[in-house]
């Protein structure tokens, strides 16, 4: 009888052990587009998780870096090409167009008037939102140095960290929504 | 007295998606366990998005009034 | 005493066996989109994913097949439609324009010679490392069929699958990481 | 003597992600349970993606040191 209890004991042990663990409460979100549109949707939905009790990492790559950038902020010593980047690619967030229905500009103008008079918080309002509420933003170093973007240029969020893909990898393996946007 | 008891009243009206979760999740900390907050909102997707963000936080939605051009959620908080 | 044992004992089996098994340390990821940033981003995921001890598949779809494309390979047999889209599909990796920024093709060449300046992995290289670490290249039969790309028209790559959706799924809900691109 | 008795430096100057952690990945195998790497880096990214691939894969950062134009990082095997 014993000897029964501490066999099955065993072979339970072995079977609880070999369990990968479960995925914990949290939103792993590549921020790869540049589009006002994808990043409204993006900060809601880190937004929304913090308040349903989730952590939230926000990882900005490629476009999506560019919306990170503080168009108050001039840096000097660039290369040609980051200069050409530099000007090529919207300095912040008050400069990103929609994925569709720009046209030129107004398409994306009177979206934001729609939002404001709808009172869907602008995404200045969601940034400032998300940073109270604790959404993590790492920053992806490669696009950085691709870009030509200096880290004195991004805007002032609190912890935002510098990373690469491993760093969202081992979020995103232990988290339970993921998402690429 | 209140309904369902409740002792005090978040004005969520003409606030969008996703302020009406984000707010309930930060002042559901400023009432007692066991006590009941009156949610008013105008988004109708705080109907089904109430009883998720319940579940989820481990909160409860002890009443849902409909009326006109107004939804009235209690919450009690749980946890 | 002994009972007890034999109870609790029984009761915890029964719990283990109804939980549910956690993810494997997997990537599945669809590559929707034909664009060659994201097509890089892609295959930095999916490499990343094989470093940090994952397995890592990849599911080529709708634009994405057209990366898949061999431009040495030429096929005959084909009907009108499919040499029209055949034509107007870009022919292999080499082809592939960015989401944002093609500008002609200027920005794309930019992107291009930026990155060889910042010894950023091509795109070339970054398949090659994805068949050399083992990622996975699935192939949705589907898009095949709809573009009217013959087998013999993809790129050689290690053990690549032909397969539809189920495959998909069957890969991604045992996965800890899915994406869409 | 080499720092924390390093038996082989893997020199990953000038690679950008995702290449440094590649690189260990595939290097690691090459020394034995219990040995340490000295890998040199130039990638600013490498400082938090060493440490989450270490967790991820079971390995050890021993220690990383950061010098003008150039980050090292001592990896102990330990799987």
């Amino acid at each position: 009888m014993a000897v029964d209890v501490a066999t099955e004991l065993a072979e339970l042990k072995k079977k609880v052990d070999e369990m990968q663990p479960g995925a914990l409460p949290k939103l792993s979100m590549v921020v790869f587009s540049g589009d006002l549109d994808k990043l409204i949707a993006a900060l809601i939905i880190a937004t929304g998780a913090v308040a349903m009790g989730m952590q939230a990492v926000l990882f900005f790559t490629f476009w999506g870096t560019a919306a990170l950038r503080d168009p108050k902020v001039n840096v000097g010593g660039k290369d040609f090409m980051s200069k050409m980047f530099g000007w090529m690619l919207p300095k912040g967030r008050g400069k990103l167009k929609l994925s569709n229905m720009h046209m030129a500009g107004m398409g994306t103008a009177m979206l934001k008037d729609l939002m404001r008079k709808k009172n869907v918080p602008s995404l200045d309002q969601l940034f400032e939102m998300a940073a109270q509420l604790g959404v993590q933003i790492k920053v992806c170093e490669m696009s950085m140095d691709l870009m030509g973007f200096k880290r004195e240029e991004l805007i002032d969020y609190p912890n935002k960290e510098f990373c690469g893909v491993a760093t969202f990898l081992a979020d995103a393996k232990e988290s339970s929504v993921q998402l690429f946007i | 007295m209140a309904e369902h008891d409740a002792v005090k009243v978040l004005d969520l009206k003409g606030l969008p998606c996703p302020m009406p979760v984000v707010k309930i999740s930060q002042e559901i900390g400023s009432i007692d366990v066991g006590q009941v907050v009156e949610v008013h909102t105008t988004d109708p997707g705080s109907l089904a998005d109430f009883p998720a963000w319940a579940k989820s936080s481990g909160n409860e939605i002890v009443e849902t009034k409909q009326e006109e051009g107004l939804i009235r959620i209690f919450v009690k908080r749980v946890k």
